[in-house]
């Protein structure tokens, strides 16, 4: 990779890497394509199906996206690790495993074995507590959200503002993490995660009323269905196009919730020591750290149904592969962002939050009542 | 049938939570644990919204009191010093309480049997977000906007009670 | 410690405690040996496999533990990466000389470390003092307050030898040899 | 008229004959030995009259052991200790020796805290280490050694066993309820009270001894008004090796390899400080082409230490890509003195009259091509550090330290230049090859941890030139002079530019085999000092980057 003064010039290693970098993008698209196939059959089932009864179908999703969601949070790691690595100019986890693949097997069997820490000082009921009340909400967002044109876990009519609304409950859950341990890191870095949610909560909401009056209702799928279609026959008619104001303050704001990179300081390494992490050890610290992951998938999808037309694409790949493809390419946007950002101070944070966000959404809000006021009917 | 058998039994658990939850708030020795149980009991509320198939209603509940209110009377919490537990309860203070929960809920007793509460099924549309918006919007337009007018009002109370002055 | 026993600079208390453990697990293992081998094996591989270490530096090798973790040796590779606390990390590594001001910390932060976890003494002063051995405020190695795994040698470590005391260290891992 | 005898003249007209006089050989110091009365105002006359704005180092010396009776200027000396004083003007270019002899019984001298502030900390190492006491002193307590040591280690009688000692569990849960409980800001008695009884309106924040912006540890006490910084206590000596004493017990030869560890990072310029100081006492000069080598070795490690401190500077601002940017380079860097040296990180280059190893044709052949693509690189981070508003937003009007100030606390290096002050040692001082060299000293006004940041980058820059043309003028011939035994008498200070600021080495020979006394100011030493200063007022976030912008090297502190 060029480390060397003398190697500038053999930078090339050959097709080999890539040949096989693309035959694993190819299979990873089959197994997706496969999942959407078995989605949209159950889809197809009809109402009056043992599959679509809404018990059956809730418990089904919430297995069905526990396994893989936890599993896409500990692989989101591993992707994360090598992504920022090529950016850095090394290669990232490459040992264990072919191209380092059982990494995160490793990590997850050495932390099930760790010692798990409770400190004498510590109010232990709440410190315990306190992994699950953070990641349950972050976990049961994922019933709202629309993976095809008919397959919803659990499908709502208040779609959307569901997904806000239990997103809204995580504070609580890291708060409890603060004060649990007794550690003043902890506290300090709880504290900057739930200041920073409050902040940056309500520009999220107001930025994703311009995709729902566009749609003229909270349910995911109606959100995407309102985006289908082009213009002059080639640019997809999503939000992301007229919005585009709308959707930087989305996304922002999104980013801001999940606190990484340039807005990690609730677990500033060099400045609260991981935050509300510091004091966990084992498989608590895991639900914590999947929590960031979990919340990062979320708001990606979020992302993709409000303003990039969901599980809409041309037709040769499915709908849940088009759905999977726009996930990951937010997702990796924000690793990009994460690589080569630094980190916000905490007034900064808050001036932006209120002083410009704030503002600017309300006055989204207000052109696009203007502009739907004077388009529709 | 079988569904009204299942909304019971879930009315039944919630119910059972949201009042464990109310007692545990006033009962928890730490304060801090005392929020977290408001919190249980507001979500728990939300729950028997989306049992009335008021699910914009529970949202609203979650979103606001779940997760400003409750943050918010955190945030307060874990700011002030760490205060400890309150200490023994006396015998008397507990038979205290105990008798005003009851004389409160004898209060109750009266107005609950008379009221006549509607016993059928209420149709609902499935659409309800769209009701709620537009009897909002028509109906209580009044209200809601002296309502928005004295939040403002409290707001900027807020502000200036908490604004420092220059050069302190 | 001096023959007459006058000048006790450290002691490590627990010693006796932890050979009875030792023996406790030596009887264990012979009764479970076989049902629990492939578990414990798949265990320690994924323990060693993913060996986080504490972010820490005391003296000039913790720069190359720096440069360890840097692009050129990246180990990242090895899954190893930096923890800032040490609730998470599985690996101390004693980057320097222990002064007897500092003797505390670190044997705290190794207590507060939680199984299992392991120490590996880099540098000369790590392992006796090395170059300050006959300064007033220096503890004469690691291995005084805190129980270390691997030695290495050196002054300042290469980062090349860092990694082999690393791979070294893995191998103990996997065979189940532990110092702490 | 030479500056030197016009100091002389104008110190003679205040003070009378009271003292003695002396210039070097070199006219490179003039050496005032006075009694203690005068030492304060002699000071202030010195600062305020003869613009001597920047007082280098306090020595204290234990007189005791020396042989000889040696130099025939010290002729005020009735008693058993002496301290040493050297100040330095910024416009004269000139420095002044100032020798005060202290008696035995009771070793006491009067505090120029108020003079310089920067003696504040020289002077509590003074006392800790050698048991001066000095009246006047704001806070005089212990600052390399714990608190609870006894002794004090510079001295010639005081035995090298550091006493009983030992740590069980129940010490250590001892000494962690002391660690709680004692107050941290001594001078503060009310908040200390407060603390006792829990009722403080600030919260008290340690951040230390390990934390991973701290570059190593030392423990930084704050008092915080919810994020805002109200006061600060910075507690150093974790690394305390006792360099200094280990120096009076090994040969001169024997030492050169130690001076290396001082501080890892700038390891070259600790051991040439220490090898030009003896070159001064013994007079002999090293072979051109050992000065030109010393001269590339130098902005090597300089480059070196830089490309770390940016390295460490994105990593406590949340951008790790730019550490691992740097340390490529830095690789290179290190390849390079591994080459010519034989180890990455302490080179024990210098030797008494040159360098160890020549380089060959290939060496010049590598460093060429690194420079180049170097100055390529250098433009990569500049995009990096500099394109991002966030980094602006992190750094500008952070830390602001004012030129006074700066001078005041004694604060040199990046962190002097960015300030607007001309003043580096390798214009000023000449050592080396630099004399022969074209090159600039880069400066900035605004004294914010971003305009510190400029001046790094400009001088990397600039370095990476001075090799550039140190590679081309490189003179043939021998790298070492043969001086047989090393044994000098005598006395000397050698100043140099190292990356973070001024090293200066005061050694006194006594004709032994040995050194008789070595003492070190470090730069890294007195700039933490001003971190008081430059963080008051500023949030914490805040505080980790005038840390990161103040470069500390825990080596250097502590030494």
């Amino acid at each position: 990779m060029g480390l060397y003064a003398e190697d500038q010039e053999q930078l090339y290693h050959g097709p080999i890497p890539y040949i096989i970098l693309l035959a694993g993008a190819a299979v990873a698209v089959g197994a997706i394509a496969a999942v959407g196939i078995v989605f949209s059959y159950i889809g197809s089932l009809g109402p009056a199906s043992f599959w679509n009864n809404p018990w059956v179908r809730g418990i089904i999703g919430a297995a069905l996206w526990a396994a893989v969601v936890g599993a896409g949070g500990l692989y989101l790691t591993l992707l994360e690790r090598k992504f920022m690595a090529r950016v850095q100019v090394r290669y990232g986890p490459n040992r264990w495993g072919p191209y380092g693949l059982l990494q995160p097997v490793a990590d997850a069997l050495k932390l099930m074995r760790k010692e798990d820490i409770i400190p004498d000082a510590a109010d232990s009921l709440v410190m315990r507590l306190a992994p699950i009340v953070a990641f349950a909400p972050s976990f049961m967002l994922f019933a709202a959200v629309p993976w095809t044109a008919t397959y919803v876990a659990s499908e709502m009519d208040i779609g959307v503002l569901y997904i806000v609304a239990v997103t809204s409950l995580t504070p609580i859950g890291v708060l409890m993490a603060g004060w649990g341990p007794n550690n003043k890191y902890n506290l300090l870095g709880a504290m900057r995660f739930a200041a920073q949610e409050l902040a940056y909560e309500v520009p999220l909401i107001l930025a994703m009323i311009g995709p729902i009056a566009v749609a003229q209702s909270l349910n995911g799928v109606a959100i995407v269905e309102a985006q289908a279609g082009y213009w002059f026959g080639f640019i997809p008619k999503w939000n992301i196009f007229p919005q585009f104001f709308g959707a930087i303050i989305f996304f922002v704001a999104f980013m801001a919730e999940t606190g990484r990179i340039p807005f990690d300081i609730p677990d500033a390494e060099s400045e609260v020591v991981h935050g509300f992490t510091a004091e966990y050890s084992g498989m608590k610290f895991v639900m914590l750290l999947l929590l960031e992951y979990v919340h990062l998938i979320a708001g990606a999808a979020l992302f993709v149904v409000l303003y990039m037309g969901g599980y809409l694409g041309p037709s040769p790949i499915n709908q849940f592969a088009w759905f999977t493809l726009k996930l990951l390419f937010v997702i990796l946007l924000m690793m990009l962002i994460r690589a080569v950002w630094f980190r916000v101070r905490i007034d900064q944070i808050m001036n932006l939050g209120w002083k410009i966000l704030l503002p600017a959404a309300l006055i989204n809000v207000g052109f696009i009542g203007v502009f739907l006021a004077l388009t529709v009917q | 049938m079988k569904e009204v058998a299942a909304d019971l039994i879930m009315f039944f658990i919630i119910a059972l939570v949201s009042i464990f939850a109310a007692v545990m708030v006033m009962e928890a020795e730490d304060i801090f644990h005392a929020a977290l149980f408001l919190a249980l009991l507001f979500t728990s509320i939300a729950g028997v919204y989306i049992l009335l198939t008021a699910e914009f209603i529970a949202a609203i509940q979650i979103l606001v009191y779940g997760g400003a209110v409750v943050v918010l009377i955190l945030f307060a919490i874990v700011l002030t010093n760490r205060a400890g537990k309150v200490g023994e309860q006396s015998l008397k203070n507990l038979l205290m309480r105990t008798a005003a929960i009851i004389g409160f809920v004898a209060l109750l007793v009266q107005p609950i049997l008379k009221t006549p509460w509607p016993n059928e099924m209420i149709e609902t549309t499935g659409l309800n977000t769209y009701a709620v918006g537009y009897s909002l919007f028509t109906d209580y337009v009044i209200p809601f906007e002296v309502v928005s007018l004295a939040l403002l009002s409290a707001l900027i109370g807020a502000v200036y009670l908490s604004k420092r002055e220059v050069g302190q | 410690m001096s023959a007459d026993g006058s000048q006790t600079h450290v002691i490590f208390t627990k010693k006796d405690e932890l050979l009875e453990v030792a023996q406790d697990e030596k009887k264990r293992k012979s009764f479970l040996a076989k049902v629990k081998r492939p578990a414990e094996y798949l265990i320690n591989w994924g323990v060693k496999s993913s060996l986080w270490m504490y972010a820490w530096g005391l003296a000039c090798c913790a720069i190359e533990m720096m440069a360890f973790g840097a692009a050129r040796w990246d180990s990242d590779r090895y899954g190893i990466i930096a923890r800032g606390t040490p609730r998470q990390a599985d690996l101390m590594i004693v980057n320097g000389p222990i002064t007897y001001m500092m003797a505390p910390r670190v044997k705290r932060l190794f207590n507060q470390m939680p199984q299992p976890r392991y120490v590996i003494a880099m540098g000369e002063c790590a392992i006796n003092g090395g170059p300050f051995w006959d300064s007033y405020s220096i503890v004469k190695g690691a291995d005084k307050i805190i129980p270390v795994d691997v030695y290495i040698p050196g002054c300042p470590v290469n980062p090349e030898a860092l990694l082999d005391g690393i791979i070294k260290l893995q191998d103990k891992i996997l065979k189940g040899e532990l110092a702490s | 008229m030479s500056v030197n005898s016009e100091i002389i003249q104008a110190v003679k007209d205040e003070f009378g004959e009271g003292m003695v006089y002396a210039v070097d050989r070199k006219e490179r110091r003039i050496v005032l030995t006075v009694k203690r009365n005068i030492l304060k105002k002699l000071c202030k006359f010195l600062k305020e009259k003869l613009e001597f704005d920047h007082l280098t180092s306090i020595a204290a010396v234990d007189r005791s052991g020396l042989v000889n009776g040696m130099i025939e200027s010290r002729l005020l000396y009735y008693d058993d200790y002496e301290m040493v004083y050297h100040t330095w003007s910024h416009s004269k270019k000139t420095l002044v020796e100032i020798k005060v002899a202290v008696p035995k019984k009771n070793p006491s001298a009067p505090s120029i805290t108020d003079v310089w502030s920067t003696a504040n900390w020289q002077e509590r190492e003074a006392f800790d280490l050698m048991g001066v006491k000095f009246s006047g002193h704001p806070d005089l307590r212990r600052i390399l050694m714990p608190e609870w040591w006894k002794g004090h280690p510079l001295r010639k009688d005081y035995e090298m066993s550091p006493g009983k000692w030992f740590l069980s569990d129940e010490d250590e849960k001892e000494e962690y309820v002391l660690d709680n409980q004692k107050p941290v800001f001594p001078l503060d008695q009310k908040l200390a009270e407060n603390v006792k009884t829990e009722q403080i309106s600030e919260m008290i924040l340690r951040i230390g001894p390990v934390h991973p912006g701290n570059h190593g540890p030392w423990l930084i006490n704050l008092k915080l008004d919810g994020e805002v910084i109200v006061d600060l206590d910075t507690q150093i000596g974790y690394q305390h090796r006792g360099l200094e004493k280990i120096a009076e017990n090994r040969t001169w030869t024997q030492y050169l390899p130690l001076s290396d560890r001082y501080c890892w990072l700038t390891a070259l310029s600790n051991n040439l400080s220490y090898v030009l100081a003896v070159e001064d006492i013994l007079d002999v000069e090293a072979p051109a082409r050992a000065q030109y080598l010393r001269t590339i070795m130098l902005e090597l490690n300089r480059l070196a230490s830089h490309l770390l401190w940016l390295a460490a500077m994105g990593i406590d601002l949340g951008n790790l890509s730019g550490f691992f940017y740097t340390f490529r380079e830095r690789e290179w860097m290190l390849d390079l003195l591994e080459m010519a040296a034989g180890n990455r990180l302490n080179y024990n280059y210098g030797r008494f009259g040159g360098v160890t190893f020549d380089v060959d044709d290939k060496f010049v052949k590598k460093a060429k091509t690194t420079m180049k693509i170097f100055r390529a690189r250098l433009q990569e981070y500049i995009d990096l550090y500099d394109g991002s508003s966030i980094f602006h937003a992190r750094t500008k009007g952070v830390g602001t330290i004012t030129a006074k100030a700066a001078k005041d606390l004694g604060v040199t290096g990046p962190l002097l230049r960015c300030t607007g002050v001309k003043a580096d040692a390798r214009k000023d001082d000449p050592y080396a090859a630099y004399p022969e060299l074209d090159f600039k000293i880069p400066t900035r006004k605004n004294g914010d941890v971003y305009a510190s940041y400029e001046v790094r980058m400009d001088e990397m820059q600039i370095s990476s030139e001075i090799i550039d043309q140190a590679l081309d003028n490189l003179p043939k011939g021998p790298v070492q002079s043969n001086l047989g035994r090393i044994e000098p008498v005598g006395e000397a200070i050698s100043r140099i530019e190292e990356p973070r600021g001024e090293i200066a080495t005061y050694v006194i020979g006594d004709g032994n085999d040995k050194p008789y006394r070595v003492r070190v100011r470090c730069a890294e030493y007195i700039n933490v000092s001003a971190l008081g200063h430059m963080s008051r007022g500023y949030k914490i976030a805040d505080l980790i980057a005038i840390i990161g912008g103040i470069d500390p090297c825990l080596g250097g502190m502590d030494r």
